[in-house]
């Protein structure tokens, strides 16, 4: 045995094959953006193209308004408050998508954790047990969606479509359906609360983004999300609990709900099973306006913001214009296209634009 | 709504500008306004009736901002709203308490809110309040059927319930008066299908009523607009054995009832002429004017407009009304 | 051993050279209709290569899938390092020190180098990613594997087939591992990568540590092998064989049952001249190939020889009008095709078999027979409807020449092994009137007998007039079945020549030398 | 080269070890639904089974109703009837989910297709003129959906969230808001008429579901489907036109969409923006719960009827039994997760079950 490794080729010293070989992956034949994350960086400058072009045509349609600084500060940070709930929705939207899920319960989750938390007994343990019952009903009902999902192995869709159905449910009952108004200054002044100038909201929405873009991409929670929703053979190949880590993707994406249950409560100063109908869309087509794929594996915290600000700023530019509803939605297909378009085009090399070109779109 | 596909009759619904001493021009008012956006008859009838009573008066300017799918859409529309600063903003909100905080807001800045159909709970957040009787249309609804039926000797009625959207507060209200009036005649309602002022959600309820309930003797409809579904599901379903009622007062509802060939005998009012009135009202408060009947130098602070119950009878009287 | 003198990895403390580390004992895994491991014995001692041999679709992944805790034996005895062990999950294995190199590419896209080399045991604190440190110890590794080049923040998914191989290998070393299993590593290697490879495995057991090789090549098994297991149809058929001394011949009658003849079939006499059926002229894509020319008559084999990342793939999908080209011409008959157009490529009768099967070929959930006629079922079709039954039959017929394991054609792909599915992929173009077959490495784990029915097929259809582009890796398949020979380096074609005029060595220097070999015959 | 020639071995005659390799497989070792399609068909049967649970507990909880077999006869045709609408809707979507999509302005097209078709200007068309309509403006919108998704390369989550938005705009545009009555004898008929005591649009709903099941198995465009969602660089490479075939599809769930507008006209007798509210959501999952993969590449046409059948037979459950909106929703929710339980565990052998154990759930 011991002969045959002794017949065995002598050890090549490789080093000039190498060399040439190392010129064909060489790195500077690549463009920067290529690099990691670099891809994601590329898309998010289209979006901020895309919100720069929302703006101008604010300033060309009411050059009235915007010719006041003062109004052009307020309503920067209108559009911010008005993105804040459902931004924080997003990123654990984001988390769960980019996992190889998706969450369409997350408007009844906040509804759900709105309604409990201002029910008349949790109202009388004050602002701390309305926000923390919240908090806890968020991360209960995520908890159970993520156990749906990966020890019942359901598909996610169906899975957080019957938690959406439930919750709703549930909130009705224990609203018995009526507006459940919050007598809390404290929970009413968050959404009310300004400092340094800036509003209370935004700092949560920016604090929760900031917390969502380090754990994605520098803890190791973070990096396992990505293979579990890219490669989740190889996940699993790889020693990571893959269902443990669906459970706490959707208990993540639950606790943004409970955040966002209290930052609506308090726009609100009230809760009504009702209310943050349809954010699953809201927030699932920010996601995948700001790159996240919808199959997973792939997304960043900053693409969902930027395509949660975009939402927001064309609402904001309808509004300004007082365009009618239906003129409005005309407008908003044709908005939400172009704003994609614009970011596929605009921004790639020739290369690029060709090599994609000839690649097929699902 | 209109359930024609004639123009909309809002002439009917207004209020002639040219009568009496308040409707003379005066100080010039600018009157915000906004709804949600209409996806129903109703409330494009509330939007088309504040435009065509504003239009009737030379002395106001009507900005309308369209409020958009929810409540916190509308705060972002009202936002901009106070930022054109108007003489008065008069506002039909999608939840009165989610928007109460508005109310304040917009009060606190010395702009007048007259608050449309669904009340604020705080009294500082509105200068004028008016809106239908919920509660008072599930009365009359029940009061019209207890009577028909009691007139034919029935005993033990099956009565169904066909409301709107079952998460809105007015829909509770409508119901529990419903509910409230037909147990002080010991009836009680068999099943409760909700709908969602769509006519394709109306012509589903109805079919899973039916079903439910293989003989009927009377259903409440709180909405004439999902009541086309409705009745197409009446017909559908070969069901004639009831009397039917409905709710808001569209025209081909008072057609209909006026024709008397469906199972609709009645229905009860909840007028979009509101808005007309809100608009006319608020010029008034705007220019600092009393309503010229009453004693009072001001205008009152709350008006709840009462709902009527049509019939055959007085059908042709109200076809006018009717939206 | 290694150029700094660091120890590629930590060798255990404990390690015995030749003590037995592992053993298996009647070792059974059924799936659902299959009975993939049928009673396996293994016995691997510390510091050998144990090379496992056997047919496509033999058992030799499941075994290792069964080792490395992917999936679970029905019964039999598994004993590492002295004790009763069934690994429970893959993490289990590993932390046992079993790492493991797949079949399949088990990366993930979306992940740079390092997390993937690192994914599930990255260095951390508190939950944080040192990246730095993660980093620092993938270069080192990358660096041993004589691949430094290989910037270790690149995410995954830009990288070529044989640098994604080489993040596998990084992350198999990137364990403390006592045993390194690798199936088929050397499939999507070329000839100085797998030198560089066999480099690395003779570090690995120097250090005492075991490695269980699976190929088909055989060559390969006599040039690192200690000892040999041969396994068919889920069963070992002989167990620990010398790996050197074991004849050929043996070694190929107890994996298949039978002997083979010839590997290459006999080229016809003659040049093989018909007319000329493909005309490529300047053909460029920047930065993967240039100013390509060649020529491909009917019943001919053309065989292109190169190095990973040479650009050949890429010249046939741009051939194939699978990519649009930026200058140049593709004729066929005579006339220009439409460019970036498969439609158009197929149409004027050619087929592609391409290079990574799972990504570009297959659909893994369809039963067999959709995937052989996946490229014709519309001309078994009537009015637009398809006729299920002939499809069944033509793709019997091919799946049957080939050498299929299982044969059942309706049983989905994905249950096939990996051999068997690239049987699938080549099949497909061996259906219907393809008259212009472009084959992208298609032996890619393929199993000598099978091998060698491939090539019988491949020569047939040229004998009816089919002209034939092969690409491959392994030069002596280019030689042994090519009547001509391009050689690509860095995307030029540095020699054209007869099959004949040219020996493995020539075309080893011509692929390898490089830029000393600049201004040769083009 | 020549030397690996003289090392292999001389002939000898294989046939009898090709037999033997063949036995090891035999086709006759696997259970029938392993066989062509079988997989769906297994699958069918869990939701059959559903079914019946479903109807079992109609029976258990209303033996009065359940007692009158013409009560029976009666309710079953009401649930076809109530299914018949989102099932023609449902046998459209499920080819785009099928071929890799998803579209999410279903419900749109159908308000959008119905609100055109009863105007002013097309009722006087008649009967012919108003359904020529509705398909017409369904393919189209089709149409374009598939071209933004194909040629536009634009994610068909956001491509059909644009149109389902603009779509709603455009019909509200056109009906003024208003709802529009059919005064159409011929359409409302369609909703009133029984051939040989079965509804005509339970015969529609028959034709559309048999008429889709052959296109998706028995013809090259169905096999193209599952080729183009199942693995896109695949089908590319097989000489599929990938583009053109996701144009046709999206086309193919507007034409749907368009039938489905004349049959929820005739039943309504009216149309009006807003209906079909969210039938895209009802579509979707009905195709999911019938085992569609929402990732593309597999799906039944029969799955998906039996999942719209489901969905009307937990409605008509929950009118017999007067259950209150809230607690339809949380019985809903209960009833959804049950039923894709009970077809995994039910008729799953339980080697599959184990296989499935260490599957990873995506
Ligand atoms: N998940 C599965 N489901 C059903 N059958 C399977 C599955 N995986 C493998 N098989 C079957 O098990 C047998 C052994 O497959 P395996 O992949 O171990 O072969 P192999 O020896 O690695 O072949 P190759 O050389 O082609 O890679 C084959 O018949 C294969 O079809
Ligand atoms: N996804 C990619 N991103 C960046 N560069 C790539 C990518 N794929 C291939 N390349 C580069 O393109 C060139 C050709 O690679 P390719 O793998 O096609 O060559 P090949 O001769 O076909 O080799 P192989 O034996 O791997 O098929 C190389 O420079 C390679 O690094
Ligand atoms: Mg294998
Ligand atoms: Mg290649």
């Amino acid at each position: 045995m011991s002969d045959v490794r002794e017949s065995s080729l002598p050890a090549q010293s490789p080093p000039v094959e190498r060399a040439e070989t190392a010129k064909v992956d060489a790195p500077a034949k690549l463009s920067w953006w290529r690099g990691d994350g670099g891809e994601g960086a590329k898309r998010n400058l289209g979006l901020l193209a895309t919100l720069v072009v929302l703006v101008v045509i604010g300033i060309l349609t009411r050059p009235d308004l915007y010719g006041d600084p003062n109004w052009v500060w307020g309503n920067t940070l209108t559009i911010l408050k008005l993105a804040s709930v459902v931004g924080v929705v997003t990123v654990g939207m984001t988390f769960v998508i980019i996992g190889g899920g998706i969450d369409l319960s997350v408007g009844a989750i906040v509804a759900l954790a709105g309604v409990w938390c201002t029910t008349v007994a949790t109202q009388s343990y004050g602002a701390g047990g309305m926000i923390f019952t919240a908090l806890t009903v968020g991360l209960a009902v995520g908890v159970v969606n993520g156990l749906l999902v990966s020890y019942g192995r359901l598909v996610p869709f169906i899975a957080t479509l019957a938690m959406l159905v439930a919750a709703r449910g549930l909130a009705a009952e224990i609203s018995d359906k009526q507006t459940q108004v919050s007598g809390n200054t404290f929970i009413n002044g968050i959404a009310s609360t300004n400092v340094l100038g800036i509003p209370l909201l935004v700092y949560i929405l920016v604090a929760v983004v900031a917390a969502g873009w380090v754990l994605l991409n520098r803890t190791t929670f973070g990096r396992r999300t990505v293979a579990v929703g890219g490669n989740p053979e190889a996940a699993r190949l790889a020693g990571i609990n893959v269902r443990r880590h669906t459970v706490l993707l959707y208990a993540l994406s639950g606790l943004c709900c409970g955040i966002a249950a209290v930052m609506l409560t308090a726009q609100a100063t009230s809760a009504q099973a009702a209310m943050a109908n349809l954010y699953e869309l809201d927030a699932i087509a920010a996601a995948i306006i700001g790159g996240t794929l919808l199959s997973g594996g792939r997304g960043t915290i900053i693409g969902s913001l930027l395509g949660v600000i975009i939402f927001s700023t064309i609402t904001n530019l309808f509004a300004i214009n007082n365009l009618s509803a239906e003129a409005q939605n005309m407008v908003k297909g044709g908005i939400i296209v172009a704003a994609v378009l614009v970011q596929q085009v605009q921004f790639g090399s020739l290369t690029q634009f060709l090599a994609r070109n000839r690649a097929t779109t699902t | 709504g209109c359930t024609s596909n004639e123009q909309s009759p809002t002439e009917a619904q207004t209020k002639a500008a040219g009568s009496g001493a308040n409707t003379e021009p005066g100080k010039k008012v600018s009157i915000g306004f906004s709804a949600p956006a209409a996806d129903h008859g109703w409330i494009a009838a509330i939007t088309n009736n504040a435009k065509a009573q504003a239009g009737a008066y030379q002395d106001v300017e009507l900005k309308s901002v369209e409020a958009g799918a929810d409540a916190a859409a509308q705060r972002a529309a009202l936002s901009t709203l106070i930022s054109q600063k108007p003489d008065v903003i008069v506002l039909l909100p999608h939840d009165g308490k989610e928007l109460n905080a508005f109310g304040l807001e917009a009060m606190k800045a010395g702009i007048p809110v007259v608050n449309l159909d669904r009340a604020f709970p705080d009294a500082r957040a509105y200068r004028l309040q008016i809106k239908g009787d919920n509660y008072g249309m599930g009365v009359a609804a029940a009061t019209y059927i207890a009577e028909q039926l009691k007139a034919k000797g029935v005993s033990n009625p099956v009565i169904g319930e066909i409301p709107g959207i079952e998460s809105l507060e007015l829909t509770q209200e409508r119901s529990k008066g419903f509910a409230d009036t037909l147990a002080s005649y010991g009836f009680k309602v068999a099943n409760r299908r909700p709908a969602e002022f769509t006519v394709d959600s109306g012509q589903q309820a109805a079919t899973g009523l039916f079903q439910a309930l293989p003989k009927i003797d009377a259903v409440w409809n709180h909405d004439d607009d999902q009541g086309i579904g409705v009745l197409a599901a009446v017909n559908q379903a070969n069901r004639k054995e009831f009397l039917m009622v409905g709710g808001a007062g569209s025209k081909k509802a008072m057609e209909d009832i006026a024709a008397d060939n469906t199972v609709l005998k009645a229905t009860v009012t909840y007028s979009p002429s509101m808005a007309s009135s809100a608009i006319s009202l608020a010029r008034l408060i705007g220019q600092g004017k009393g309503m010229s009947d009453l004693v009072e130098l001001q205008v009152p602070k709350e008006i709840v407009l009462a709902s009527e119950t049509i019939t055959k009878e007085n059908a042709s009287d109200y076809l006018k009304l009717g939206f | 051993m290694s150029d700094t003198g660091e120890p590629l990895v930590e060798a255990p403390a404990d390690a015995v050279a030749g003590e037995v580390v592992l053993r298996l004992t009647d070792v059974v895994k059924t799936f659902p209709g299959v009975r993939a491991l049928d009673g396996v014995q293994l016995e691997v001692r510390a510091g050998e290569v144990h090379c496992l041999l056997g047919q496509n679709g033999a058992g030799k992944s499941t075994l290792i899938k069964v080792l490395a805790g992917a999936h679970r034996p029905d019964s039999g005895e598994v004993v590492w390092r002295g004790e009763a062990a069934a690994f429970a999950n893959p993490q289990a294995a590993m932390r046992a020190g079993i790492a493991t190199i797949y079949q399949e590419l088990d990366l993930v896209d979306d992940l740079s180098v390092a997390e993937n080399a690192f994914l599930g045991h990255e260095p951390r604190r508190l939950g944080f990613v040192r990246r730095g440190h993660m980093a620092r110890r993938t270069r080192q590794i990358l660096a041993r594997l004589g691949h430094a080049e290989i910037p270790t923040g690149r995410l995954v998914r830009h990288l070529p087939a044989a640098g994604k191989q080489v993040v596998s290998m990084a992350r198999a070393l990137s364990h403390e591992a006592r045993l390194i299993i690798m199936d088929e590593p050397s499939a999507v290697l070329a000839h100085d990568e797998v030198a560089n490879l066999f480099r690395i495995i003779r570090e690995l057991t120097a250090q005492g540590i075991a490695v269980i090789y699976i190929s088909h090549r055989l060559e390969e098994i006599r040039e690192i092998g200690d000892r040999v297991t041969v396994l068919k149809d889920g069963r070992t058929t002989a167990a620990s064989l010398p790996a050197r001394e074991t004849p050929t011949r043996d070694l190929v009658a107890r994996m298949t049952g039978r002997t083979i003849e010839y590997v290459f079939p006999q080229r016809p006499p003659g040049d093989g001249g018909g007319a000329e059926l493909l005309r490529v002229d300047g053909l460029t894509r920047h930065g993967e190939f240039a100013d390509v020319s060649l020529r491909v008559r009917a019943g001919e084999i053309v065989g292109i020889a190169g190095l990973v990342g040479s650009g050949r793939s890429e010249l046939l999908e741009t051939i194939f009008g699978a990519r649009r080209a930026y200058a140049g011409t593709v004729r066929v008959d005579g006339r220009a095709l439409r460019p970036g157009s498969v439609g158009a490529a197929v149409r004027a009768g050619m087929g592609m078999a391409p290079e990574e099967r799972k990504s570009q070929a297959l659909l893994l959930g369809e039963p067999i027979y959709r995937n052989v006629t996946l490229a014709t079922f519309s001309r078994y079709a009537r009015l637009g409807f398809t006729d299920a039954g002939r499809e069944r039959a033509e793709a019997d017929r091919i799946t049957e020449s080939l050498e299929l394991r299982p044969r059942d054609v309706r049983r989905p792909v994905r249950t096939l092994s990996g051999g068997n599915q690239q049987k699938v992929v080549v099949g497909r173009w061996l259906l219907g009137d393809t008259r212009l077959l472009l084959l992208d490495e298609p032996t890619r784990g393929v199993d000598v007998g099978a091998r060698a029915e491939l090539y019988q097929v491949i020569r047939d259809l040229a004998a009816r007039g089919v002209g034939v582009l092969l690409v491959s890796s392994e030069v002596p398949e280019v030689l042994g079945l090519a009547d001509r020979v391009l050689v690509m380096r860095e995307g030029r074609v540095v020699r054209e020549a007869p099959a004949g005029e040219l020996d493995e060595n020539t075309v080893l220097d011509l692929v390898m030398a490089g830029s000393l070999m600049e201004g040769a015959p083009a």
